[in-house]
């Protein structure tokens, strides 16, 4: 059960309303976005859920749900949405929120895809580019599952699918020093 | 935008004289012409729901904004007020269709016509006020008085002061 | 001759070269020139904006300021991720002036940011700006007789308000662009569902049951093969198929091609060129069925009374 | 010398509270032409009233200062007092010192107790360049015309008639009924639809005090209340009416078959028809958008069948003229189109159809003889879907409001499907159920209990084709799953929208509209079924929608309307109006272009006295000017004032402080 107390300033809303551009007090609990999420059924809250969780100010279960994390950034939802709410943003808002925040998931699912997003974004300061059976290799050998997707590896290599080699940018100096500025501009804006 | 004084044999021929300095308890009288049926209406709303404003303005009331000869804003300035705050329904929602619209147009106008003379733009100003919106009136008188408030009393054009 | 900028995205270099190439090719045939943006970078899709702001704008900023280098026109972008990155962040930068200002200055030794050049999906650039009927002329080789399912995925058409193309619901583009080529699109009621993309090294059990939905309703409507204008579609769609088979235990036996090998074939090109033994399900016999006749569908039986809508004299 | 007398009321506290009166009565006396000045606790009152008229009498004062509440609140009731003391009653000024003052600036009173003597110097200023003003009366005539012959147009009509007041009913289609006349039976007591509107509509016909023209529509509308004169257009029939019996040759021989729009175009009717069997007139007539004869001269079968040789193919468009003395909109309701619903394949798939088809189609008079099929393949289906707010609630494809009758006729529909294939199952897609009304309640209980009817709370988001079925995928939010239903029939409950001609209805009769199409009423509350243009009022889902019960009660309030406006043999009509002093008119007609009421006419006058020369100058129609003033403040050579604001009083007022 949860009690509800005396709602007088509801930050976490006004946080989610600010990043994600979207108004989630629009929402009136229609469920169209649930039956259109691919993910839905994965998700520990679907989005109407999650809105109705916003409303009440439920900060924290918001940031321990796995529901931004299987967000897919597909868009359907929003198409849909008879109150043309921006649901992907306001999923990405309670994202990065949960991220300056804090907040980890001990789920085995979010942490294995926080852990793919992070290796990707390592690739990318490497090399400028992503290259893609290094990538899956690492994640593989990060999440300790050695053998995922072995069985396609030899059909996909062999065919060309993956190639073995990888190229980066010249100037992959230039992304680097972008990651740095890019994270100095993000704490400045805090 | 502050507008440029112009000097004329050496006496200052403005509206916006700035050699005028305040006495400390003055206060602006704010001349409000209000359209009967949103305006007028929704200033009687104010009233109901207690809502406080400041007292300096007088209101007239009209039946509609397009009633509004632009004599009446320069006599008004003329003679007994610092500011004029006209209000009429909002666009689309005129009692009488149409009039609010014509209104406006005379309104800018007029408004340009002081501008150029030498008054300053928020001397006058101009609204949309509905029947329901007692709130906005409020804050919409005390948004004028503010702004007359800056400006000073008038150096008005009258025949003592050339 | 045409000149475009073109930004292929990391897959065309990696899993999807066969999109890569047959699409140079049939650029050439269609006189246009494209000119790859030199030293381009990833534009983050699908992991920058998941976990940061700035960068998952400044990635693609960075893209964009050397695209406008080149002075063309318009940019090309081959992925539908790497499409939809770019233009929402040209949108969001064009909207927010100040923040393009400050995000420039992570990337202002290439130049400054001007938001001048116009971003369009190569499946957009054929049909917009090429046009059905000059591929048309083009077809030397009609694909008659094979019946095609057109999947476009999320992101070719969805937000409306950032792709301006298309129908997000049921586009027509791909469909009508198969048609010029000879082959029948088939009614596919699947075309912008969700193959799982982002996921499909970190969660591949969503992707497998996703894929698997759109296989299975491709398979229903009666398609020899999927045709498909994103990477991340073709490879979740292809290479996670003989999984997606094992688990469900349902035979679909559905190669999935990119609409440019298509063309290429259509163009004329031999089948070399498109790089068939890539494909993880075989092509082959899909494209046997080119040349077949297809047989008229059966006519429904009226309703006693209710009839057609147009007026008729007995 | 005028002599003014002020009264300032306490209002208890009210006033009192804040403002210090007696001193604001002291400084009234100061003004020179304030003869009396004088307070009381409560002016409205009895007592309160009678000092004013004695005081009016004893000082023979030439206008009154009431300083008190707002004039919208009691300006009725002063200027009753002033003419029972025998003075004219527009002398009246009020000074509103509650609104605008007392309640306002409570926390200031000394600022509070100046601001009310300056507005009472500003009333008493303006009074004393007050008039003597007179009531205007105006003839009425006693004709009402009634647009629309659903059942909110026959209601009025028939309420008005029962009165002895000629009605002129104008109907666009061959036949009245409306939409009514389309439904198989009615919410919430299933009683059969045509059942109980066809006895109405006899009635209409046969109806001495009704005049009844079908195959019309109105194209111009002049003047003002009590006195307008409308242009009716009536289509080509190409049958006289006067001759033809209505015995059906032509339309049994009538070769050229077309989509029957009262079926919803499912199954097809002739080129010559009558809309339905029940019709009122029950007179064919011919469309000539299809018919062979007219379009390319050949045919003629018609002609050749008809004893009576009623077939005129030569007959043309007329348009009559009635004078009447109000107006009643009652044109209904169209329904909105699906195809926005690309996610649900409107268009693509046949079974998916929409409510008003599906009403048609179990209708025992329908076109599958009151049993529903699947347009698809004809077979009878089992697994019905029904979804509800197609278009209602949906900012991004539709509209904002709710169509208010769609959970009523969804429910409805789930138990007529149950009476007419008993094996079948009806699937509810729904967001909210609204069922306030009279047995609505206990109606939907009966489509969740009787017929079992399952009700899933949640939109629906995709329809995809499976086999033969459709896959019908929607959130069930109670139990917090998705789920598909394998779906025989999928009916969609469109919204309810204004009819599309109603805005250019709305500007030819001089009335204003919504952003939806709707015609807006004069006060959403206290004056729901008049328009904001006096003798102008609305009936039905014209002005919104509604049901059919609330649709005949507002058309026999319109009804009563009329008749209490025709009451008299004239009206009276509020004096404060433009005047032109045509002495002053310079004749450049600006007046005219400014004019929301078209009250202004040119007049021709000689030059000079005596001249023989003539010049145009303007001229106000007393009966059609509304006094909002647009004209005086355009005039440039002054000519023009306004009865009750003219020039001098709001220079007086401006001046006064």
């Amino acid at each position: 059960m949860i009690t509800l107390g005396l709602l007088e300033k509801n930050t976490f809303l006004e946080a989610v309303n600010k990043k994600s551009g979207t108004n989630v007090l629009e929402c009136y609990q229609c469920g169209k976005c649930v039956s259109t999420c691919p993910v839905s059924g994965y998700m520990d809250f679907p989005p109407r859920e999650i809105m109705q969780m916003i409303k009440l100010g439920l900060k924290e279960e918001c940031y321990m749900a796995n529901s931004m994390w299987f967000c897919l950034t597909c868009s359907a939802c929003s198409g849909r949405c008879p109150r043309e709410i921006d649901v992907p943003a306001v999923m990405e808002a309670i994202r990065h929120l949960a991220i300056e925040e804090n907040y980890r998931s001990e789920n085995k699912k979010v942490k294995d895809i926080r852990k793919f997003h992070d290796i990707f974004l390592d690739m990318i300061k490497r090399y400028g580019r992503n290259y893609e059976l290094r990538m899956m290799a690492e994640f593989n050998i990060r999440t300790r599952n050695l053998f995922k997707d072995m069985h396609l590896a030899p059909k996909a290599l062999l065919k060309g699918k993956i190639p073995i080699g990888h190229e980066s940018t010249k100037s992959a100096k230039a992304i680097q020093k972008m990651y740095k500025l890019a994270e100095k501009l993000e704490k400045d804006m805090k | 935008m502050e507008t440029e004084v112009k000097e004329t044999q050496g006496k200052i021929f403005s509206a916006e004289n700035p050699g005028i300095t305040a006495p400390t308890d003055w206060q602006p009288v704010i001349m409000g012409i209000l359209c009967n049926w949103c305006s007028y209406a929704g200033s009687d709303l104010t009233g109901t729901s207690r809502i406080q404003y400041p007292p300096n303005i007088r209101i007239i009331r009209v039946p509609c904004s397009s009633r509004v000869d632009p004599w009446f804003i320069i006599k008004s300035l003329q003679t007994t007020a610092d500011g004029v705050l006209i209000s009429g329904c909002h666009p689309g929602d005129c009692h009488y269709i149409s009039g609010n619209y014509y209104a406006r147009r005379r309104f800018l106008v007029t408004k340009k016509l002081l501008n150029f003379i030498g008054y300053h733009e928020n001397r006058i100003q101009f609204s949309w006020v509905s029947a329901a919106e007692g709130p906005k009136f409020a804050k919409v008188v005390a948004k004028v008085t503010e702004d007359i408030k800056k400006l000073g009393p008038l150096h008005r054009y009258k025949k003592e002061n050339f | 001759m045409n000149k475009l900028t073109y930004f292929p995205g990391c897959s065309a270099h990696g899993t999807s070269e066969e999109f890569d190439h047959t699409l140079k090719l049939v650029m050439q045939t269609l006189d246009v020139q494209m000119e790859e943006i030199p030293d381009w970078n990833c534009c983050g899709a699908t992991s920058a904006h998941v976990m940061t702001e700035n960068l998952a704008l400044a990635l693609p900023m960075r893209n964009l300021v050397l695209a406008e280098r080149l002075e063309n026109k318009t940019m090309g972008i081959a992925c539908a991720s790497c499409y939809s990155r770019m233009k929402g962040t040209k949108k969001h930068l064009d909207e927010n002036p100040e923040l393009a200002r400050r995000i420039n200055t992570t990337v202002i030794d290439e130049g400054e940011y001007k938001g001048t050049i116009d971003i369009k999906s190569m499946l957009q650039y054929c049909y917009e700006e090429i046009g059905l009927e000059t591929i048309k002329s083009k077809v030397t080789k009609s694909l008659s007789g094979l019946k095609v399912a057109c999947y476009y995925g999320c992101l070719l058409t969805r937000p409306k308000d950032i792709t301006l193309f298309d129908s997000p619901e049921y586009p027509m583009s791909m469909d009508l662009l198969m048609e010029a080529l000879g082959a029948k699109a088939m009614e596919f009621d699947f075309k912008t569902e969700c193959c799982g993309a982002s996921f499909s090294i970190s969660n591949t059990e969503v992707v497998e049951s996703l894929s698997g939905k759109i296989l299975e309703v491709a398979k229903e409507s009666g398609a020899h093969l999927i045709v498909v204008a994103c990477p991340l579609c073709q490879s979740n769609l292809d290479m996670r198929q003989p999984d997606i088979e094992k688990h469900t235990g349902r035979k679909f036996d559905l190669p999935v091609m990119y609409f440019t090998q298509l063309m290429a074939l259509a163009f004329g090109y031999p089948e070399k060129e498109l790089k068939l033994p890539k494909h993880i399900v075989s092509v082959e016999a899909a494209l046997k069925h080119i040349g077949e006749a297809i047989p008229e569908p059966e006519k429904v039986k009226k309703i006693k009374k209710a009839v057609e809508a147009e007026s008729e004299v007995e | 010398m005028a002599r003014v007398g002020v009264f300032v009321c306490f209002c208890g506290a009210n006033i009192a509270g804040v403002i210090d009166v007696p001193a604001v009565v002291q400084e009234a006396k100061k003004i020179k032409e304030v003869k009396i000045s004088i307070e009381y606790k409560y002016l409205c009152s009895d007592p309160g009233q009678q000092i004013i008229r004695e005081a009016i009498v004893q000082n023979r004062l030439t206008s009154v200062v009431v300083a008190a509440c707002s004039p919208r609140m009691h300006e009725k009731t002063f200027r009753k007092a002033l003419l029972d003391a025998g003075m004219n009653p527009y002398l009246l000024e009020i000074a509103n010192i509650r609104e605008h003052s007392s309640w306002v600036h409570q926390k200031d009173k000394k600022a509070a107790t100046e601001k009310a003597s300056d507005l009472i110097r500003m009333a008493v200023a303006k009074s004393i360049a007050n008039e003597q003003l007179h009531e205007i009366s105006v003839p009425v005539t006693k004709r009402a015309l009634v647009i629309g012959g659903g059942i909110a147009g026959i209601q009025a009509a028939l309420d008005i008639a029962d009165a002895r007041i000629p009605v002129t009913l104008v109907e666009k289609s061959p036949s009245i009924g409306g939409r009514m006349a389309q439904l198989d039976e009615t919410f919430p007591t299933l009683d059969c639809s045509q059942c109980i509107l066809t006895p109405k509509m006899v009635d209409v016909a046969s109806h001495p005090y009704i005049e009844l023209i079908p195959y019309s529509e109105v194209i111009e509308l002049q003047g003002y209340v009590g006195n307008y004169k409308a242009k009716i257009k009536k289509k080509a029939s190409y049958v006289d009416f006067s001759s033809c019996t209505g015995c059906g040759a032509c339309t049994q021989k009538c070769p050229v078959k077309v989509p029957n729009e009262f079926n919803m175009n499912i199954d097809k009717r002739k080129a010559i028809y009558t809309p339905f069997p029940q019709a009122v007139p029950n007179k064919p007539v011919i469309d000539a958008e299809h018919c062979t004869m007219l379009l390319k001269g050949k045919c003629g079968i018609c002609a050749k069948v008809c004893e009576k040789g009623s077939i005129n193919f030569k007959m043309v468009d007329e348009v009559i003229e009635r004078e009447i003395g109000a107006v009643v909109i009652a044109t209904g309701y169209d329904l909105w189109d699906p195809k926005p619903y690309e996610e649900y394949g409107v268009g693509r798939y046949k079974d998916i159809i929409t409510s008003l088809e599906f009403e048609r189609m179990v209708s025992a008079s329908g076109p599958t003889n009151g049993v529903p099929v699947r347009p698809s393949d004809g077979k009878v289906p089992k697994n019905v879907v029904f979804i509800k707010c197609i278009g209602s609630r949906d900012e991004a494809k539709g509209i904002e409001y709710c169509s208010k009758i769609c959970c009523m006729y969804t429910a409805k529909h789930a138990i007529l499907l149950h009476h007419k294939v008993p094996d079948s199952h009806a699937y509810i897609f729904y967001m909210d159920i609204r069922a306030a009304g009279k047995g609505y309640e206990e109606f939907v209980k009966r489509a969740q209990v009787e017929t079992a009817a399952t009700y899933l709370r949640g939109r629906v988001s995709k329809i995809y084709k499976k086999g033969d079925k459709l896959m019908v995928r929607g959130e069930d939010a109670q139990i917090g799953q998705v789920v598909e239903v394998e779906a025989d029939l999928v009916v969609l409950a469109t919204a309810v929208i204004a009819p599309k001609d109603n805005p250019a209805l709305a500007r030819l009769l001089g009335v204003s509209y919504d952003k939806y199409g709707y015609i807006s009423e004069a006060h959403p509350k206290l004056r729901p079924v008049e328009t904001a243009k006096a003798g102008i009022f609305l009936a039905g889902c014209t002005q919104a929608p509604k049901d059919i019960p609330d649709t005949v009660a507002q058309a026999s309030a319109c009804a009563a309307k009329v008749c209490g406006l025709f009451a008299g043999d004239t009206m009276k009509k509020d004096p404060m109006i433009s005047t032109i002093n045509n002495e002053f008119c310079s004749g450049c007609l600006n007046c005219i272009k400014v004019c929301p009421y078209q009250a202004i006419v040119t007049e021709e006058i000689p030059l000079g006295h005596g001249s023989k020369e003539i010049r145009t100058v303007a001229k106000i129609n007393e009966g059609v000017c509304q006094g909002c003033g647009s004209c005086v403040a355009i005039c440039r050579s002054m000519a023009i004032s306004l009865a009750g604001f003219t020039d001098p009083q709001i220079i007086n007022e401006i001046v006064a402080i």
